[in-house]
């Protein structure tokens, strides 16, 4: 996949984050201060207008650093905070490559998953995006030798079994933590947006 | 013209003198600016960055906070003369990008090294420690102080993950003495340290905020409800009861405040009783009669007394009560002058 | 413990930090007193009669003010060096009894007679007066001055009938600095007949306020109404609308109140905007943003603008926005030092 | 009638005083400020405790004095204030006298009319207490040969029309003027207040 079409890709994924923003905020409330829905559409919908802005011939790292860039700037938060150290990181491991494929991804994935535990001083287990993503990244290397929609539906398929463990898990990490077992019944809002997220593309897939 | 900031939740809308939501706190700020243009200005590189209008102060350390809007006073109401130098503004309730941090950073640095003063939030903590990093590479010498006041967000042994809410303002006011005198940084953070780790906040919230771009308020409380233990921004605190009466609540406070102060006969105590928002400040005097008592049965002794609202939750209604135990240091920091648009000599 | 502050109206309780509702104005005094031993204290005669501390200042006019309760910082915030002498207090939204402006009276008098400056309020005036002939038989002479600056509560040709609202901070402010720099009592008088003929006021309010020993809201406004040109007893005001944006009734008010100023190109002003209790600070500069700048379209110059909580209605949600037109004189003796718990200098 | 029994008359006619707090706490919110429950509820119990300590020996209007003292005192407000000014220059035509009767009773009350009226600086027909206190007077002038239970009824009677009319009238005194045609449809407030003072005041006639 070049950069433009990643762009493209992500462009027609984001929308689905807008329509999260009440359920996001909603389901961090429930833990935290609930503005994820506020921090991830709002976001979303900066990124998808830098997106339609940027060159096209972009490479693939270019075009995920500065979504993530903008991404975590239109809202600053935990979240964003965590997810652009992440995915910067993992960006670099794409250096200038002309395109992306699954392999590279699951890099991008690993990377970002371990900045974001070390800067979050978090693990799987903690009521976290890492619930979903760390999962969803082993379900796509399982997969490396699929279809793109076959890694996708296992991603998907691993980070929602993930999310919905997440509600029977005491928070330890973030604003959550103080509210310890009263966030119970509730996913964890940071893992539910990375799902919807995945949700997102694999729409965005089916159409184009 | 149609009212634009009408959502509604269980039939009731957002009651608010807004305009766009997603423009609060720009409009805030400047109007904020053009009300005091003799005391603050913005950094000439970044929006969401304000220092105090004479920044930087050579030879002096800097004190750079920020966090989230939605607080007023805090944070921006606490740059001025003898308190911070400047500071990152977010959004309502949410940390302010690294890049603000950073330009606060560079405006207000006058070559004898930043302190880093803010409340300890993740996305907080994380935004700040990034633009510490990059400062760094500039050669700007930083050193960060968190404050974690609230005795309800986590017990003793995890005080480290503790929020910090109403009690920041006695570590501003310290802190910024003494890098007003001329500390040095090691200092002047050492003086920081000293002060959060004497203080202690409780509060209680009666109703909750609604954030203009959310349009409904973070939590719900029955009408005979109150939340002991909220936080500025209406996180569930310890336990949900029934509304109670002043002298309760403040016994309750005073109780959970006063277990981690060491509260002898003759000691003395700054105290700080802060309405969250709605709460008219005639109930906080109310309070405050109540914690004057309680530090009486003490023996200790009121060095000074401040009611009112310092560290708010929009139109939160509730209040928080902070005690600082106080040395012959701090008691000085305490009194020097100081002075901002929310401060007062 | 159970509450005692729960009465129900709609299914809904009143929320209130309060202990019994009938001793919440003696409890409010007793917890401002302790807070602020060094600069208020009360007449040896009577309870709900407050002093500058210093009081009687000798050779000095003394300024006695008073109203109902529950609109901190006015009326005892405004009490202090540079502001009023003495304040006479009554029960939350009722006048002050004529036996405690009589002992602020006599507390206060320095020897060069007493001005009485206070909203205009029949239950007011009345106890007023009571005190001041009384005051007479003992050899104290007077002046009275009414504050009635709310263009929504009556035409201008009926303008004596105003009543006086968040303005009267201004009346304080001139009239507590002539006083301080020596001036006679006609001289102070007229410093304060000056100021109030040339400040206008005009608010909205989004909810109302709960008086504790009624125990429900003095009006109830839908979740999607303003009252525009509300009283801070929570009178009706002029018309009841939707809720608008900021901007909008920013206008409105500022219409109301410009249409009676002469506010020319040059002309100094001072602007408040005032918040009624429950409304977040944040708002206020929204507000403020918008009337600087139809005073830029006007040509107008604020001289000093004032944002923040002055004049309130217990918990009601709602501002007022005041503009004082100003002399040279005028503009001196508002930037004359004064302090009081409420007043930053 | 004795100052003792005056006393006594009086203690028993509160109560109805009492029992009106929320009516005329709600009168008083439709035109101004919604406090006259407060005032007039708290005055009359004040005032009730007040009677009771009062020495046997008091004349009618020392028993006056003292009553409208309290009443003034306790919850000051524009209507205890008028109604204090009143009561006291009209019991002051009593002088020391032991006894009072329906002739001295009316005195009493014009002069208290007349007080309020040149305090208040209002008339008949401007929506206030005036407008049921006036005509009650008028009645109790029209029936001075009847009996007590007579005048009363027909002073009532007249309060009652009057108090009827404010809800048709204008305010033009006190807060309540700046309502304007808002009130309409609510009796005054202060009209009210007298006119379950004088029920009361039947009531209590009625038991002993
Ligand atoms: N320390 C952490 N490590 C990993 N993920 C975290 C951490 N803290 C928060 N998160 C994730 O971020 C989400 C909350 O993000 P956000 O609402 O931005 O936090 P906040 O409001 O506290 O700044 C959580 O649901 C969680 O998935
Ligand atoms: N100027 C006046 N003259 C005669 N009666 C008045 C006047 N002003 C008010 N009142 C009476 O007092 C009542 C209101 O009393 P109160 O609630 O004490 O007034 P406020 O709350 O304005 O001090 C009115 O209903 C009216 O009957
Ligand atoms: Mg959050
Ligand atoms: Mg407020
Ligand atoms: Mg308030
Ligand atoms: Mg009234």
């Amino acid at each position: 996949m070049t950069g433009q079409e990643l762009a493209e890709w992500l462009r027609q994924a984001l929308p689905m984050l807008s329509e999260a923003r009440e359920e996001l905020g909603d389901l961090d409330a429930a833990a935290g201060d609930g503005d994820l829905g506020t921090t991830v559409a709002g976001g979303a919908e900066a990124v998808a207008a830098a997106l339609a802005g940027m060159a096209s011939t972009a490479s693939p790292g270019e075009v995920l650093r500065v979504a993530v860039r903008v991404f975590a700037k239109t809202n600053p938060s935990s979240f964003s905070a965590l997810l652009g150290a992440g995915v910067l990181a993992g960006a670099r491991t794409l250096g200038d490559a002309a395109e992306v494929d699954a392999t590279a991804t699951l890099n991008v994935g690993r990377v970002a998953a371990a900045v974001i535990a070390e800067r979050g001083q978090s693990a799987v287990g903690d009521r976290t995006v890492l619930d979903a993503l760390v999962p969803s990244l082993d379900a796509l290397a399982g997969t490396l030798s699929g279809s793109r929609a076959q890694q996708l539906q296992a991603m998907i398929t691993a980070a929602q079994s993930g999310t919905e463990q997440t509600a029977t898990m005491v928070p330890r990490r973030g604003r959550a933590a103080w509210v310890g077992e009263r966030s119970r019944g509730f996913s964890d809002a940071g893992a539910t947006a990375y799902l919807r997220f995945l949700e997102g593309l694999s729409r965005s897939r089916d159409r184009s | 013209m149609e009212v634009t900031n009408a959502e509604h939740w269980d039939g009731k809308v957002m009651k608010k003198l807004i305009n766009e939501p997603e423009s609060f706190v720009d409009e805030m700020l400047e109007g904020l600016l053009a009300a005091h243009p003799a005391e603050l200005r913005r950094a000439s590189t970044e929006e969401r960055a304000l220092l105090r209008a004479d920044a930087p102060v050579a030879g002096k350390v800097a004190i750079v906070t920020g966090g989230g809007s939605g607080h007023l006073p805090v944070f921006l109401g606490f740059v001025g003369f003898g308190l911070a130098t400047g500071v990152a503004v977010g959004n309502v309730f949410s940390s302010p990008s690294s890049d603000a941090i950073l330009a606060a950073t560079q405006a207000c640095h006058g070559g004898a090294g930043v302190l880093y003063l803010y409340g300890n939030y993740t996305g907080d903590r994380l935004n700040f420690e990034l633009a510490a990093e990059l400062a760094e590479a500039e050669g700007i010498a930083s050193a960060t102080v968190l404050v974690n006041d609230d005795v309800a967000s986590a017990p003793p042994d995890r005080s480290s993950e503790r929020r910090g809410v109403a009690g920041m303002v006695f570590a501003f006011k310290c802190a910024g003495a003494a890098a007003e005198r001329g500390d040095d940084l090691a200092t002047v953070a050492e003086i920081a340290r000293r002060t959060v780790a004497a203080t202690r906040t409780m509060g209680v919230g009666l109703s909750a905020a609604v954030v203009p771009t959310v349009g409904k308020p973070t939590f719900v409380l029955a009408d005979d409800e109150m939340e002991i233990g909220v936080g500025i921004h209406g996180e569930p605190g310890v336990r949900r009861g029934r509304l109670q009466s002043a002298d309760a609540v403040a016994d309750e406070l005073f109780d959970g405040v006063a277990a981690e102060l060491d509260l002898g006969v003759g000691c003395q105590v700054a105290v700080l009783v802060n309405g969250l928002g709605a709460t008219p400040v005639e109930e906080l005097y109310i309070l405050f009669r109540r914690i004057q008592h309680r530090l009486d049965e003490e023996g200790a002794v009121v060095h000074r007394a401040f009611v009112g609202e310092y560290a708010t939750s929009l139109e939160m209604a509730g209040a928080s009560v902070t005690i600082l135990g106080l040395d012959e240091e701090l008691m000085a920091l305490l009194d020097a002058p100081a002075r901002s648009p929310f401060w007062r000599p």
